[in-house]
């Protein structure tokens, strides 16, 4: 879930650009590192944005019966690693704003933070704890993806609740209000984009 | 003998997603068991017109009529016509998306909900028939670009489709390829009476392969008729982008030109060894 | 309906420089959020969807079909701020009953969620004042005038070159896993999505090595280094656009300190 | 006038990552200032060939060189070779990278690092030349694939090259946009003198554009020489997957099977004409 432009305050439309900037220039970094160790890698990881971007416009079915969005930050993450998608991630979000009018350009921090950063390094890391556990293949895809998935409705659910907090019952009360609207309905969802990551997942393994 | 209408399209208009128009008000009746050519340019609609007798582009305004019927764009009405109506793109790239040849072939018949034995023997003939059986095995894209045009010829037969569209069948194939395909499919045609619709800017093989032909060109159909009569209107053929097969050419350059004294016209090899034939014995019955 | 892209190829404003396009339309996000006031939103508003039609040349009704994009989050977001739960009923003007709790608006609530569609409204438009007249190349250009990393440059425009490349792939695959029923059911949509997915990777990681080998063959060595076309490009008045921006922000400045609303 | 060769290999043995070989002992010299045709079925080795020519296949034993020198494989030997050898690939998708149409064309002069008023000076000419000036500012993606075709072509040309490598310039055109790249491709040649190497499986095209031929199969020559000659080898073109043009195959038949007493052979309608011509000339002076 984007948020739209306009929609943060100027303090928190700071302060998310603040906190994803560091992780930004460190997947910056990297990416540069890659680049000047291959100069092909460059056309590679710009394709694997376009990707990226191509994947998340897709419609998947939910396992409920309606329509929405993949992240794609599961396999994304798995595939390329966390930290290059915050790069691709501020590029990704860059066009969708500009090109479809998904987010904005002062949220971009924000949104960036949930699904370049959160999402895709919460993804990982439960993809390689569940690896490192020897739980099937699958399943540690599966995990990845799905809570990938979640956690980035459940970062945008905190960054609004931050925002605007409920008159009446503070933080707590609009987080709760958020998560409602935003994260539990995501998870037939988040549900279908674990089982298309994996597989997905498989049927590039067996290339 | 006229075989009755299994495609017609009425006062058909398509416009893209961008605005452009692709057709613009197309009058057209495909002939059941015959092959029919969709001539013209790039760019001139031929593709259009495919993906809406399939279903996939919807009229603007005007209708397309699958046998008596206008088509039904409902989930159900467009499952039942694409069984009945296959289409092989141009691209086999795009329309090849499992893992190997055979699962490959299997993804239309598993949509269908078939039982497998049937699923399984249907597979096998098609395999067999466009000649890829002891390919089944093999992972799709290290094939060769022709084996991979058999490949997705195979999926879409073996639905079992009463119309099959082809768009721009040899393509990229070269000329021993493209002649072999071409074969093959008019082969298909007589032997099953499948309808076959061709969209191509390769003039020289309509008139070995094709029965009618409808000249495009900016959306529109500029000739719709049989192939032999087409070649009477040669300059609709050159507004469309087109132009004549070398021999109906050279034919007419000679009889034009060169004062040669032709009895008719001919498109391909074997009818301009006729004519000059002919030419021969009564030059040689007047020269005695 | 035709993707911003191809507006902003066709804006009677895209030969204006770049910069001074966002020079123009981008102060009034920042002042929008900062002042936080419905009428000097409503102003930022109007400025901006007058400048896209009058002057970009975009139809009225294109852009208003563009407004209704966001719109959905707009909804749900704006009444997801007005609407509050409570035990006490009182602090509601109005409120229904839910459970042990009651749900309903307070009068904060209400102007918050006021304030901020409006706002959100107004830096809609001046976003989309940028995108409706700039092409991505030419940003990509303006990137590079205010010291964004070339790396990032490049990065930028080969995905947008890109995009548009796996868009048409992926759109073709679609088509043709329709054609042969590849949508007819929830399960034939799973699998048929996991292989569009899974063959426009290969795609992509096939065509980027093509690309690679081409780009050598016109002697790329790491860095790509293009010339962009001589700048034909408009230079309106400076003045003029500080004059507006002045305007606004003494407008701004008033609205937030209390002399409107 | 027999013109030196600009490109020979001698032995050349190319071997994919895969393992597969694309190129199998090819000994070929191609003449300067003359357009080669490489002609030969999917799969022959010719866009390896163009590929090796340039540098980006090494060869696994066996030499090109440029010239008289052997190809230098060294960053800066490679980059010396790419700017006077230039290649367009057949799929423009696969060769245009950048944001905009006059930034694709610039990219081969920026690396060569020329000064800024020369570079803009030859985008310019370039873009004139192949009749893409007005495309300049646009991004790739919305052009029709013949215009993607054109500003690839554009952005090779751009770097001057003594040599244009042509991967299937024809492929996916229809017959007037595949006939406008030729005759372009033709004056080209004439005007400046460049070398072209065409490879192609359009065996049409070949008497009418090009100079010499060689036909390859399997990443083997099995001719070289004279396009005129190459026609009384037949059945290596029909070995290599290719047929005569049609033209040749009529006039073929007609003296071998039908008795036509023809005074020579042709592969252009214009040539049938004379031959045709001649004929009946000789025919009208015996009856009298």
């Amino acid at each position: 879930m984007h948020i739209m432009e306009g929609f943060l305050p100027p303090s928190w439309s700071l302060f998310w650009t603040a906190v994803s900037l560091p992780f930004f220039v460190l997947g910056f970094r990297s990416m540069r590192k890659i680049v000047a160790d291959n100069p092909r890698m460059k056309l590679l990881l710009a394709m694997a944005g376009a990707f990226a971007f191509v994947l998340s416009s897709l419609k998947i079915p939910s396992v409920t019966g309606s329509c929405s969005h993949p992240t794609g930050v599961g396999l994304g993450a798995i595939m390329f690693g966390p930290s290059v998608m915050s790069v691709l991630g501020a590029i990704v979000l860059l066009f969708q704003a500009l090109l479809l009018a998904h987010g904005g350009l002062t949220t971009l921090g924000a949104n960036l933070f949930s699904m370049g950063i959160a999402g895709p390094f919460v993804s990982y890391g439960i993809y390689k704890l569940a690896d490192g556990m020897k739980a099937p293949r699958s399943m540690a895809v599966f995990l990845g993806a799905a809570l990938g998935d979640l956690v980035t409705y459940v970062v945008t659910s905190l960054q609004l609740a931050a925002a605007f907090p409920s008159a009446t019952g503070g933080f707590a009360a609009a987080l709760f209000k958020f998560l409602g609207i935003f994260a539990v309905t995501q998870v037939p969802l988040a549900v279908s984009e674990g089982i298309l990551t994996v597989m997905v997942w498989n049927a590039i393994r067996s290339y | 003998m006229a075989s009755p209408d299994i495609l017609r399209t009425e006062a058909l208009r398509c416009v893209w997603p961008d605005g452009t128009v692709a057709l613009d008000g197309v009058d057209l009746s495909i002939r059941a068991g015959e092959v029919t050519a969709l001539l013209g340019g790039n760019g001139a609609g031929k593709s259009s017109l495919l993906l809406s007798f399939n279903g996939i582009l919807k009229p603007r305004s005007g209708r397309v009529l699958f046998g008596e019927e206008p088509l039904d764009y409902s989930a159900k009405g467009l499952k039942a016509l694409r069984q009945k109506v296959g289409i092989v793109f141009q691209n086999p790239d795009a329309q090849l998306f499992a893992s190997s040849v055979y699962e490959d072939i299997s993804f239309g018949l598993c949509n269908l909900g078939l039982p497998e034995p049937e699923t399984r023997r249907r597979i096998d003939a098609a395999m067999e028939l466009v000649g890829v059986a002891e390919l089944a095995r093999k992972p799709v894209h290290p094939l060769s670009f022709g084996q991979k045009k058999r490949v997705a010829l195979a999926g879409v037969l073996a639905m079992e489709p009463s119309v099959l569209l082809l768009d721009e069948p040899t393509a990229g194939l070269d000329p021993q390829g493209a002649d072999g395909i071409m074969r093959f499919i008019r082969e298909l045609q007589r032997s099953s009476g499948m309808t076959v619709v061709v969209a191509t800017h390769d003039i020289e093989m309509v008139p070995l392969f094709c029965d009618r032909a409808c000249v495009m060109d900016r959306g529109q159909v500029l000739f719709e008729g049989e192939v032999t009569s087409m070649f009477e209107h040669r300059d609709l053929l050159r507004q469309a982008g087109l132009r004549l097969p070398r021999i109906a050419h050279l034919l007419e350059i000679l009889s034009t030109k060169d004062g040669f004294d032709l009895p008719g016209t001919a498109m391909t090899i074997s009818g301009a060894r006729k004519i000059l034939k002919l030419m021969k014995e009564e030059q040689e019955i007047n020269g005695k | 309906m035709m993707t911003l892209d191809e507006h902003a190829a066709r804006s009677r404003l895209r030969d204006v420089a770049p910069g001074f396009k966002l020079l123009y339309a981008l102060p009034p996000i920042a002042m929008a959020l900062w002042a936080n006031s419905v009428p000097f939103s409503l102003l930022v508003f109007g400025l901006m969807g007058a400048s896209i039609v009058l002057k970009g040349g975009v139809r009225p009704a294109d852009y208003l079909r563009w407004l209704l994009l966001p719109a959905g989050f707009l909804v749900i977001g704006t009444a997801a701020v007005a609407v509050d739960m409570s035990a006490h009923p009182e602090t509601f003007v109005v409120s229904a009953p839910l459970g042990g709790a009651n749900i309903g608006v307070t009068a904060t609530g209400v102007a918050m969620a006021a304030h901020l569609c409006f706002r959100a409204l107004a830096s809609v438009s001046c976003l989309y004042f940028v995108a409706f007249t700039t092409p991505v190349a030419d940003l990509g250009r303006s990137m590079a005038a205010v010291g964004v990393p070339a790396l990032f440059i490049e990065m930028t425009l080969l995905v947008y070159r890109f995009v548009f490349l796996l868009f048409g792939t992926a759109s073709e695959i679609a088509t043709a896993q329709r054609s042969r029923l590849g949508y007819a059911g929830t399960a034939a949509s799973f699998r048929s999505l996991a292989s569009l997915a899974s063959n426009l990777f290969v795609f992509s990681a096939r065509r980027s090595e093509e690309l690679y080998v081409a780009m050598e063959c016109r002697g790329y060595d790491g860095a790509i280094r293009v010339l962009a076309p001589s700048s034909g490009a408009r230079q309106p008045s400076l003045a003029g656009i500080a004059l507006v921006e002045a305007a606004l922000l003494c407008v701004a400045i008033a609205a937030h300190s209390g002399r409107f609303f």
